[in-house]
């Protein structure tokens, strides 16, 4: 398979911190596939995003994109935070058509874009207002649409879903998987569910605070499971998964 | 306040202007301190930039005596201020004037014409020159700012102004590159009179004429001094303002302060400075200063003359 | 706060001014208070109709207050358009912060009147003192708003515009800018509150038009009637225009506070 | 915003005001502006020496200092005392609140000088009326921080703390009042700041001394080196009381954002 | 059993609304019974929970507590908010201690109610502190003490533990359940999150917003049961919740 990214001995302190909070980290992600990231609060999983993304600089080791160092924020690598950050000035097309109109696409193009999105976040009767009347979840789904919108190679959400509630947050884990299928994407989603990281990821990758530098990374043989045909051994997963973490 | 009713008077206020003038000479030759210590009475000098806020304070009850130019004692008149004039302190002379700047090519009154003219709004000399103007036909001709004395300077030096009617000091550093068009010496010998006078608050007048007395009389001693020997006075007044005797000199330049037997004897309190007030107020309310013209009998209501006639018969 | 029974408290509000109207007529009628301490409300009412008419010495009413409206207002547009900008890139460039915030707090908190003859020697007597004036009492409202909108807009509206591809010129006008625009307004409202509380200083000196001149000059000749006039409508010109602004501010940053 | 080597900011600051006070000893030195324009730094470092020793119209510039900053903070106190409780009450009972809101949204933007004089008329030209206008410049900040900060106390606040067993009058104590309070102090702040502007002003009329009666005489005579002294000490004054404040607040209201 | 709160013929309109939030409701809570509110946003919950506690005033039925009508809040029914609404200007024994304090307790009882509820949920080294410098989960222990220190007979929660992470989540539950156990106490705890509504129910109400009058009550098998022994029927009775919800 084809590697996107690579985290090569990936190590990160923070300014005025001595310990660091990345520590010799190793890590690939795959075209196509999910990789879900599971971990404590504090253990890093923000940090580990930021500077795949580019935010943050490594202090040593470094991170490759399609093999060349990732030197800063790029469009290849799309974001969805947790509160969305969807510009509340813009309407819910001009929020996904933003990243294509800062590369300086023309207007047919975005709105061609822009209109394909909406039918596959089926928000099309939503294209002109504004995200403050949205509800939590039709937000989420314009926040995954503009993500989308520049066709990045990796999409990262980080705890994109935690604000939203159970029902809604089980619409939007059918909207990803669906996006995921019918566009072969590749997506690295930050969660504190474990049932998220085990409905939502190919690997379930789990970081301990102690020592980052060692990823476990567990195959999952729930992934994108119906719920129905769940087998009495989901709880002793999910449980070895739990007991992992702590 | 401290002079209500039945209370027996303990402090009498006095509202000056910070010139050197009656005021400021009987003060430093103690005569008012003498006179009011040995009534025990303690009095309180308040200082005031113009008539404009003594006014006010003889309204709020503030102060019981103020000096102020005559204009202001229109102003005091026509609002029906419980106040009334009891003495007059100086007949303006050349301590007041319009000045035009050197080299500005205003040679004559018509040259005014378009020009900006600064003038404190309110003052006698603002009423100098409204009737120089409408003398000369220019009232509608000039542009007038209203701006206090200081701010004249300030105008003049930066070239904003080329011509302004004011008082001293603020006449010295313009003169250095300026000159007289007019003075109020000018207008006085026109019969155009401009004066500063005491008002004192109603209240008080009528609880403490004795008291009126005895300040008028040591204001008096002051005039009688300066037309005896001009030096002392000035001398007294020049140190009571913090000034060099030659400043103070220029300061009061020809102002005349008429001894109260003057003004008995010349009726000019009787009727020469009335008809001066009633010209005024009919000016004035003409510009719509202020509201009406003072009838003739106001102004003779407004002028308690009988302290002034009690002191000419000494 | 309490949802049972919601009375008509605009009801209220009236009676509250009418009680007022009414002590103040009750008053004047019964000559309680002197005609020159309170005028009046006839005679504030005929005043004001006659200012009207003939004006104030002799310029008509509505001239002096749109100069008054006039100085405010451009002092208030270079305010806008001068310190927007240094100010957005104070709160993002911490080198012109560091130059231009430690100058700005210490004037802001100097009275305009402590330097206004000084501004006076520099500038002269004419308009432009005046609207200087009135300029530095709008600026710094203005300036500190921006840079505290600036500093508070939200790190992931950064981020996530970065990551969607937009250069940083990009980021501070397609972001930053409208993320700080509800802070610039509510600076905006402030600088013009306090440009408005100035107005009367700034046409103390050498003026000869304008509301906050003919409420002095009246001063200067105890004309109570007048100053009240003048008083009213500085205070409903003041609520007209508190009113405008947030108007405009709801129609422009209209996602605000949502 | 940018945590990539933080350099020492406060260098630029006092670079660029060293720069300043050059710009400022060559424009002087070299009489490039008059003197009376622009007096040089030590003419106005011995005059503030000379004022300092001999005092202004024979009074020490510590007491003009002094009776500024008495006049200001009576002003201010009375106006927490008394703005205090009414905006708390007027944020929590609506009948409160349409009564007084109305009066006091219309005085608000009056400019203080408009009504100083009838201020005067009213209660004379002594230390009353000063501090009178101040105190109005300074009460309307306090009190809309007030209704404002009621507004914003949390309703799950006030619902625990009834179900917790207080009553009425306790969660007006306990709960809204400490809710309020940061509010509270960053309206005190503006009030302060407001009528710290207006503190000029007050002293222009029949005062002979205070700070700004001493900047206003001094403008009188245009010595320029007085004024410079006189804006510089109201200047710094200025900055150290918001300082001081903010201090006080960052004491009492220790939880406030965090 | 004895019932602590009948709820007859509730029905609640909101001024402005045409329609009843909630319609002719009945519901009896019973002493040392845990009641777990599930259903989708909007549905009524926190509409419901208002009612009980006192804060409105039914538009037609009534709520009695041991018998009595509710007439307005009161602290023999203790609440604990999703944003725990502690008071940042008190330390936490000042939090704990509030409500005796307005009771005009005197110090010594609040001293030592206040100690013995810090030691139950395991805050004893925080008296003093401020509410800022505690965690998420710190602060719901500290929001449960002082819901507790009236000795109320009923505390309710509404969304309390949405806000925290799965696993400080779990934590709170052992608390709740523990002291449960210990002090015999009732609960109605509304939740989105139908595996805290099974973990932690005696009885779990399902609300569906169209026809709020009927409450579905369903007897829980898997209360305070360990998860380890979690049989293969769980999913199945999860998804049956799931799709009663809906
Ligand atoms: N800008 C920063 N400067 C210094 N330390 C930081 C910074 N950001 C995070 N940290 C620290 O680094 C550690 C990891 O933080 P990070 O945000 O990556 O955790 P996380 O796993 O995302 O937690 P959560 O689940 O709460 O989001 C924490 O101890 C945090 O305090
Ligand atoms: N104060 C109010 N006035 C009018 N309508 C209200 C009010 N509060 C809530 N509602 C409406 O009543 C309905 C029920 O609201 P409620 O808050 O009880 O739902 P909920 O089940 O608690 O939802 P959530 O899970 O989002 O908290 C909603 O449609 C809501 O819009
Ligand atoms: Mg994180
Ligand atoms: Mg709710």
């Amino acid at each position: 398979m084809e590697k996107i990214i690579e985290v090569k001995d990936l190590t990160l302190t923070y300014e005025n911190d001595d310990k660091p909070t990345l520590n010799s980290l190793n890590l690939d992600i795959e075209r196509g596939e999910i990789v879900t990231v599971i971990g404590k609060s504090g253990c890093g999983k923000s940090t580990l995003l930021n500077t795949i993304a580019g935010y943050l600089e490594p202090t040593s080791g470094e991170v490759l994109l399609n093999g060349e160092p990732v030197s800063g924020p790029n469009w290849k690598l799309g974001v969805v935070f947790q509160n969305n950050a969807l510009y509340p000035w813009l309407n819910v097309a001009d929020n996904i058509g933003f990243g294509l109109k800062m590369r300086h696409f023309d207007k047919e193009t975005i709105d061609k874009r822009v209109t394909t999105l909406l039918e596959q976040v089926q928000l099309t009767d939503k294209r002109k207002d504004y995200v403050f009347s949205l509800s939590g979840g039709m937000r989420q789904r314009v926040a995954i649409a503009r993500a989308l919108a520049n066709q990045p190679q990796l999409v990262m959400f980080d705890e994109s879903f935690g604000a939203l509630d159970e029902f809604t947050r089980n619409d939007i884990h059918d909207v990803i998987l669906g996006l995921w299928k019918s566009l072969n994407l590749t997506f690295f989603i930050i969660t504190h569910d474990i049932d998220e990281a085990i409905k939502l990821g190919n690997r379930i990758m789990i970081m301990t605070p102690d020592k980052t530098s060692q990823l476990k990374v567990v195959q999952n043989p729930y992934f994108n499971i119906n719920s129905d045909n769940i087998d009495s051994n989901y709880m002793k997963f999910k449980n070895s998964i739990l007991k992992q973490i702590i | 306040t401290s002079s209500t009713n039945d209370k027996k008077t303990t402090e009498v206020r006095i509202g000056i202007l910070q010139v050197p003038n009656d005021v400021a000479a009987s003060r430093q030759l103690k005569y008012i301190s003498n006179y009011f210590d040995q009534e025990h009475i303690k009095v309180k000098y308040i200082i005031f930039d113009s008539g404009v806020d003594a006014n006010k304070a003889l309204i709020s009850g503030d102060i019981d005596f103020a000096t102020m130019g005559d204009t202001n004692a229109v102003v005091a008149l026509t609002s029906k201020i419980d106040a009334k004039l009891v003495w007059v302190n100086d007949v303006l002379g050349n301590n007041e004037g319009l000045v035009v700047r050197n080299g500005s090519g205003i040679k004559d009154f018509d040259d005014l014409a378009g020009q900006k003219i600064a003038t404190p709004f309110a003052s006698t000399s603002h009423y100098s020159l409204m009737m120089t103007l409408k003398k000369h036909h220019l009232l509608n001709k000039v542009s007038l700012l209203d701006m206090d004395t200081q701010d004249i300077v300030a105008a003049w030096n930066r070239g904003d102004i080329s011509a302004a009617y004011t008082w001293q000091p603020t006449l010295t550093p313009m003169l250095k590159n300026g000159h007289f068009l007019i003075t109020s010496e000018n207008l006085r010998d026109q019969n155009r009179i401009t004066a500063n006078v005491t008002l004192v608050r109603g209240g008080f007048e009528r609880k403490n004429p004795k008291l009126v007395s005895g300040l008028l009389q040591q204001l008096n001693k002051a005039h009688i001094e300066m037309q005896k020997d001009p030096n002392i006075t000035i001398k007294a007044a020049s140190k009571q303002m913090d000034l060099s005797y030659s400043e103070a000199k220029s300061q009061i330049g020809t102002s005349k302060w008429l001894t109260s037997k003057q003004m008995v004897d010349d009726k000019f309190l009787s009727e020469t400075f009335p008809e001066q007030l009633y010209i005024t107020g009919k000016f004035m309310s003409q510009q719509q200063t202020i509201d009406h013209a003072p009838s003739k009998k106001e102004i003779n209501d407004f002028i308690a003359d009988k302290y002034v006639n009690e002191l000419g018969d000494d | 706060m309490n949802s049972k029974g919601k009375k008509n408290y605009w009801l209220i509000t009236i009676a509250t001014w009418l009680l007022i109207f009414v002590a103040w007529q009750i008053a004047t009628s019964f000559r309680m208070v002197p005609e020159i301490l309170l005028p009046s409300p006839e005679k504030v009412v005929s005043t004001f109709v006659k200012l009207s008419e003939y004006g104030y010495n002799g310029i008509p009413l509505w001239q002096h207050f749109l100069i008054t409206m006039a100085r405010l207002l451009s002092a208030v547009f270079l305010a806008i358009v001068t310190a927007i900008p240094l100010g957005l890139i104070s709160g993002r460039i911490k080198i012109v912060y560091s130059i231009f915030d430690s100058i700005i707090q210490f004037i802001r908190p100097i009275p305009p009147l402590a330097y206004y003859t000084i501004l006076i020697l520099w500038v002269g007597i004419g308009e432009t003192s005046k609207v200087v004036l009135l300029y530095l009492a709008a600026f710094a409202p203005i300036y500190l708003a921006c840079i505290s909108g600036v500093n508070r807009v939200k790190d992931d509206y950064i981020k996530s515009a970065e990551s969607l591809g937009a250069s940083s010129k990009q980021v501070f006008f397609h972001v930053i800018f409208p993320s700080a625009l509800p802070d610039i307004f509510t600076g905006i409202r402030t600088a013009v509150g306090m440009a408005y509380t100035t107005v009367v200083a700034a046409e103390m000196v050498a003026a000869t038009y304008g509301i906050g001149w003919m409420i002095i000059n009246a001063s200067k000749y105890l004309k109570s009637d007048v100053m009240f006039v003048g008083i009213i409508i500085l205070g409903i010109t003041g609520v007209v225009l508190d009113q405008i602004l947030k108007y405009i501010e709801r129609k422009i940053v209209f996602w605000s506070g949502r």
